[in-house]
């Protein structure tokens, strides 16, 4: 218990404490009192660094224990299907899946579907990958095939063939050269594929076209407005779905929870957690006590 | 707001002092923002103290809304407005008078602005007449004349709504609501052997199917407007507002995630890019 | 839309360099006779080329086979790409890609580019062009037999949307049959909505109180449904704010919007026989940039205190900030908008809530013309089609299994 | 005259646009583009208007001297000096430094700062609005709360409440925008007809 989280707990509880007694006794409380308690709740979360254990829910904790028991060596498949703009929801996702997958020694595929992602997918290779695995050899243990053009019809060639696809890899080096496809062929040597997307070509493309025909798994990482229709395919098409930050903070906390090395990793999507999870619980708190306020006076008139 | 705002006089010597006060307190800002800079030279860390300053007051300015209407506020409320207004002007200008009228109309214009000419066309000549057609609004007797252009608008777009909306919002909107009523139905036998309340379970996906088509009749008896709303036609229309509300609600809640977002994200400004206490 | 979507697709496909496989065929061009060179696949049968339907004159349709091995036989076909010449004995090298690499299971390409003759797209029309199919390995390719020639031609209507001509013109009918009763006289019922009842109510709060009533026409242009049905309400409000002699306030986001309004508030001033009360300020413009403007029209609300405002239009974001501000001054609200996003907040703030369609029925409401009175009439009517079409609809495809209803919606663009 | 012309134009454009919808031809595809560079050119014009409202409105407040006229002063300079970085460049476009630090420092922290000022007021209105005055209300109220719920981190109860906001985000909202599309889409078509046919007319003022 840090300073910071009692400081925003006395804060919080004394606050909404005050505001049930004032509407209770029938008073309006002045909505300059409810701006400045939101204002203060979210200022406080940043300030202190406020985190809640997210504690994984089924839905998360199945695509973290998909991940956890592959055996050692398994190859997976990243995707990158998503643009800056979704960057903020998806990107803490993408960091946390290499980490996971690399700290468990299974063999990386990286590729995109959207011109976007390859920016985006080098960035986490040069920021995420390289410094914290220097371990990680190219082409034996991880390969970046970039992007190509064609939309999920990139996903029926690869469903039969990788080469026919990529000739080469991003870096313009031969597929029969890196010892990583010395085994994988085609999509359906891949023995997990981890689409991280919010649009069209994305997660529902995955399912639909690799997921489906080629009976390979799949753990979808999307924006917070796509995941409700995503849903329905768990956990039969999709074996785990990480939903907006909401989703990626609560991978985040089972990362740091069950690795050591990765204690003091960044955590982006938890740190959004703070303030949004007070600033909820004040909201709802609000609703609560206006309507104990309104059947309190209603009591009243009725006597 | 409980207190009046009512005394419209002069500043009082209590708003004097408020001004003051603040003015010291951005005026220290941004000399330690100044001093603290990483730029390249001394002028450059000046500008870019002040520039981090001036919005960090704007965004404060704004803020105080939420107490009351204030001087600061219609600071940053007069400022913006004025600016904003020529800026969407001058981006029209440079856009559309340049980008798209001048490369047709005359070459002379085109190597001035310095964009490739293409081609003469008396089509944009005559959008341009229309457009000084509706200058004559300041004159005060011709001002009718400028219902001219008015009405190419309007009739253009309303011809342009009537069938694409018909198709876009309409059509495919009916069309999309024929979902199986009866998902991936194998006979009763099946159904009931297969029984689940798993989300993607034939149940669960029947019925919320059959939610759908309910929900959308129901909805559309509300928006009856010549009929009264009695009987089986007010249950469905009370049937189709009860929808309406739960979906309502539910954009609400779900919008309020994104909301704070917002907020973190000046908060963080304030505190991270001006006060660097993060 | 999804039609539009792939040729989009489509176009970017031809736009860009085709660097799969390339090598490798260039590879099997150049060695002719190898060794151990790889059975290539049978080709893809039965090629068709013809004008693709319902365009502009710059897209041909080719269609064709499965080849036998694809997902039969050897299955290892892995894609088809089309070539196209213009010649039918063409050499090789005179041969273009048309298409890039199509998944195995394919049986349909459009070939379309445009207009542009330096583009790079360009698609010549009304020119003879000639077409064939390779079937792709990943190895090894091959041809199927050459077709054409084929033109692609100017098309003067289009039989995808059959349909929505059919309803435009039963809605044409459905409206004149109904605008004639109702000048005939009957009278039609118009069920209450409680948001323009309120209207009276509410500006006359505003005169009791000496303060001004305030109306936003929202972030619409002019042209915008929204926007119309709004000056016709503003119309109805101006009027009454003229009889009962108190201040109006019409803000205005879009220029155009500020021109109308300003003609519609003037008319409805002469209406209420009060001319010289109307104040050429009183409609002003504020900037057409959003927020910009929400901050204008909160300092102003919080500054005048309007009794009344009236949101009525096309909001987005701004919807809330808009209401909280007027329910902080204590003001009646009366908001109306077809934007689904903004509904929950007005619903939530507002006094009440004009919700989509009812929007554009509010002004037939205070108007209570009887050729307007007509159209929510064939309005209605219209919705009746609908609920009917669903039903049967759902009950041919329970019955029978009939789709035939469905494929009428689903129109193609 | 004075309306009879417009009325005319509005029929004449609206039916070609609605011809034009059914025609996928080349030409009918020029004409389509040809009408909407026209409706934007005689928009810029519009916005000189405006501009000259705008104008008009400041310069009265500040000849009057009436309350808070300086501020008005402060509108047309914010005016001024932004038009005259805009067109500093002549022959560049939009590439003026100061003008880029005045969207850079003026505009977008005002904007960012307005737009964050709902979160103050989602929390205002959830307070005094919510209230469950009636079973509809109360209705509006419960789905709010469920999907307010979902982000909280509430351990096992988490995943049901998951899956009860994604289905009312998938069927129940389903339904009821398709009902409102449905009618929007009607109002609009009508709305459009009765604008085309003249039978609404309002826009037009009167004399």
């Amino acid at each position: 218990m840090s300073v910071g989280l009692i400081t925003s707990v006395v804060f919080i509880g004394g606050g909404v404490l005050w505001i049930l007694v004032q509407s209770v006794k029938g008073r309006d409380v002045d909505r300059r009192w409810i701006f400045l308690f939101i204002g203060s709740t979210v200022a406080l979360a940043l300030l202190f660094h406020i985190r809640f254990g997210e504690k994984a829910t089924p839905i998360v904790k199945a695509a973290f224990n998909q991940i956890e028991n592959l055996p050692e060596g398994a190859s997976v498949l990243i995707a990158f299907d998503y643009d800056p703009a979704m960057e903020p929801e998806v990107g803490p996702m993408a960091d946390c899946f290499i980490r996971h997958t690399l700290a468990r020694k299974h063999k990386l595929f990286l590729m995109t579907l959207w011109a976007t992602g390859q920016a985006l997918m080098t960035n986490t290779v040069e920021d995420v990958l390289k410094p914290e695995f220097p371990e990680a050899e190219y082409g034996t243990d991880y390969v970046n095939l970039g992007y190509k053009v064609g939309g999920f019809g990139v996903i029926n060639v690869v469903l039969s063939d990788f080469r026919a696809m990529y000739p080469t890899d991003a870096h313009g080096t031969l597929l029969d050269s890196l010892p990583m496809f010395n085994k994988v062929r085609s999509l359906r040597d891949i023995d997990l594929i981890i689409s991280i997307g919010g649009g069209t070509p994305g997660v529902k493309e995955w399912v639909l076209f690799a997921g489906n025909r080629g009976n390979i798994p799949i753990v979808g990482g999307t924006a917070a407005v796509v995941a409700p229709l995503l849903y329905p395919y768990y956990p039969r098409q999709l074996v785990g779905l990480l939903g907006g930050t909401k989703g990626a903070a609560e991978y985040e906390s089972e990362l740091t929870g069950n690795y050591d090395r990765f204690k003091d990793m960044d955590t982006p999507a938890l740190r959004m957690m703070g303030p949004q999870t007070m600033a909820h619980v004040v909201v709802m708190a609000f609703i609560i006590i206006g309507n104990i306020a309104y059947f309190r006076s209603r009591k009243r008139e009725g006597k | 707001m409980a207190t009046g705002n009512g005394n419209r006089k002069s500043p009082s010597n209590a708003v004097k002092i408020i001004l003051v006060i603040v003015a010291v307190v951005f005026l220290i800002s941004w000399i330690s923002k100044a001093t603290t800079g990483m730029a390249d030279s001394t002028w450059l860390n000046i500008r870019d103290g002040f520039l981090i300053t001036f919005a960090a007051f704007l965004t404060l300015s704004i803020f105080s809304f939420l107490y009351n209407d204030n001087p600061f506020y219609k600071f940053a409320e007069h400022l913006y407005v004025g600016v904003s207004a020529a800026y969407w002007m001058c981006l029209g200008f440079w856009s559309i008078i340049v980008g798209n009228f001048v490369p047709h109309a005359s070459k002379t214009l085109s190597t001035f602005f310095k964009v490739p000419f293409q081609e003469y066309s008396w089509f944009y000549y005559v959008a341009f007449a229309f457009g000084v057609i509706l200058l004559m609004r300041l004159l005060p007797k011709a001002g009718w004349i400028a219902r001219w252009p008015l009405a190419v608008i309007i009739g253009t777009t309303a011809g342009f709504n009537l069938s694409r909306y018909l198709h876009s919002d309409f059509m495919s909107q009916v069309g999309n609501t024929f979902q199986p009523l009866f998902v991936d139905w194998q006979g009763a036998g099946h159904f009931f052997s297969n029984l689940s309340l798993a989300a993607d379970g034939q149940l669960v996906m029947s019925a919320g199917n059959w939610i759908v088509v309910v929900g959308v009749l129901c909805g559309l008896v509300y928006f009856f407007f010549s009929k009264e709303h009695k009987g089986m036609f007010g249950a469905a229309s009370r049937l189709g507002i009860w929808i309406l509300m739960i979906t309502f609600g539910a954009s609400f809640g779900y919008t309020v995630m994104g909301r704070i977002s917002l907020l973190v994200g000046r908060i963080t400004f304030l505190f991270d890019d001006w006060l660097s206490i993060l | 839309m999804r039609k539009l979507a792939l040729i989009c697709v489509v176009m970017v496909l031809a736009f860009l360099p085709p660097p799969l496989l390339g090598e490798v065929d260039s590879a099997l061009l150049q060695d002719s006779v190898t060794v151990d060179l790889p059975e290539p696949p049978a080709p893809p049968g039965n090629v068709t080329a013809t004008d693709n339907p319902n365009d502009n004159g710059r897209a041909i349709r080719v269609t064709w086979e499965l080849s036998a091995d694809d997902t039969t036989g050897m299955k290892n076909v892995i894609g088809y790409r089309i070539n196209r010449a213009e010649a039918r004995d063409a050499a090789d090298s005179l041969w273009t890609e048309a298409s890039d690499i199509l998944p195995s299971g394919t049986t349909e390409f459009i070939h379309s580019g445009d207009g542009e003759e330096d583009g790079p797209d360009y698609f010549a029309k009304n020119y003879d062009f000639y077409y064939r199919v390779h079937a792709l390995t990943a190895d090894t390719f091959s041809v199927s037999a050459v077709v054409g020639p084929v033109q692609a031609k100017d098309n003067w209507y289009n039989t995808g949307v059959t349909f929505v001509l059919l309803f435009v013109a039963l809605f044409i009918i459905l409206t004149v049959t109904f605008v004639r009763i109702a000048r005939k006289g009957k009278e039609l019922y118009i069920r209450p909505l409680a948001g323009i009842e309120a209207v009276d109510e509410a500006i006359g709060r505003a005169t009791e109180m000496g303060k001004p009533t305030l109306y936003i026409l929202g972030l619409g242009s002019a042209a915008d449904i929204a926007t119309i049905a709004s000056f016709a309400i503003l119309s109805r409000v101006a009027k009454k704010v003229a009889e009962y002699q108190t201040p109006l306030l019409v803000p205005c986001y879009e220029p155009f919007v500020m021109t109308v309004a300003q003609d519609t508030v003037r008319a409805a001033y002469m209406d209420a026989g009060r001319p010289d009360d109307y104040d050429e300020d009183s409609v002003y413009f504020v900037t057409s940039s959003q927020f910009a403007y929400v901050a204008g029209v909160m300092g102003t609300m919080i500054r005048e205190k309007p009794a009344t405002n009236f949101y009525l239009g096309m909001f987005h974001a701004e919807s809330l900030l808009l209401a909280e501000t007027g329910a902080m001054i204590g003001s009646i609200q009366i908001a109306g908008t077809d934007q689904i996003a903004q509904l929950p907040f007005f619903v939530v703030a507002c006094d009440y809530t004009l919700i989509g369609e009812e929007l554009y029925a509010a002004s037939v409401y205070l108007s209570r013309e009887p050729v307007l009175l007509g159209t929510i009439k064939a309005q209605d009517w219209a919705k009746a089609v609908v609920v009917g079409t669903i039903l049967a609809g759902l009950l041919a495809r329970l019955l029978v299994d009939l789709d035939f209803i469905k494929t009428v919606f689903e129109v193609s663009v | 005259m004075k309306r009879q012309l417009p009325l005319m134009l509005v029929f004449l454009l609206g039916a070609f646009m609605i011809i034009q919808y059914f025609v996928p031809a080349q030409a009918s595809l020029d004409a389509y583009e040809f009408i909407l560079d026209w409706m934007i050119i005689i928009g810029i014009f519009a916005m000189a208007l405006g501009i000259w409202s705008l104008m008009r409105v400041s310069w009265h407040k500040i000849k009057r001297r009436s309350h808070d006229w300086q501020y008005a002063a402060l509108t047309l300079a914010g005016l001024f000096i932004m038009v005259l970085f805009g067109f500093e460049p002549i022959g560049g476009g939009l590439k003026s430094y100061l003008w880029l630090q005045f969207y850079e420092f003026v505009m977008v922290p005002v904007l960012a700062t307005i737009f964050s000022l709902l979160a103050f007021f989602m929390a205002s209105a959830a307070y005094r609005a919510f209230r469950a005055r009636s079973l509809l209300a109360a209705v509006l109220l419960g789905s709010a709360m469920v999907l307010m719920f979902r982000v909280l981190p509430l351990g096992p109860l988490s995943d049901p409440i998951n899956e009860l906001a994604g289905w009312i985000l998938v069927v129940p909202n389903l339904a009821a925008k398709r009902a409102i599309l449905i009618g929007v889409g009607l109002g609009m078509v009508a709305t459009s007809l009765k604008v085309i046919l003249g039978i609404e007319r309002s826009y037009l003022g009167r004399d």
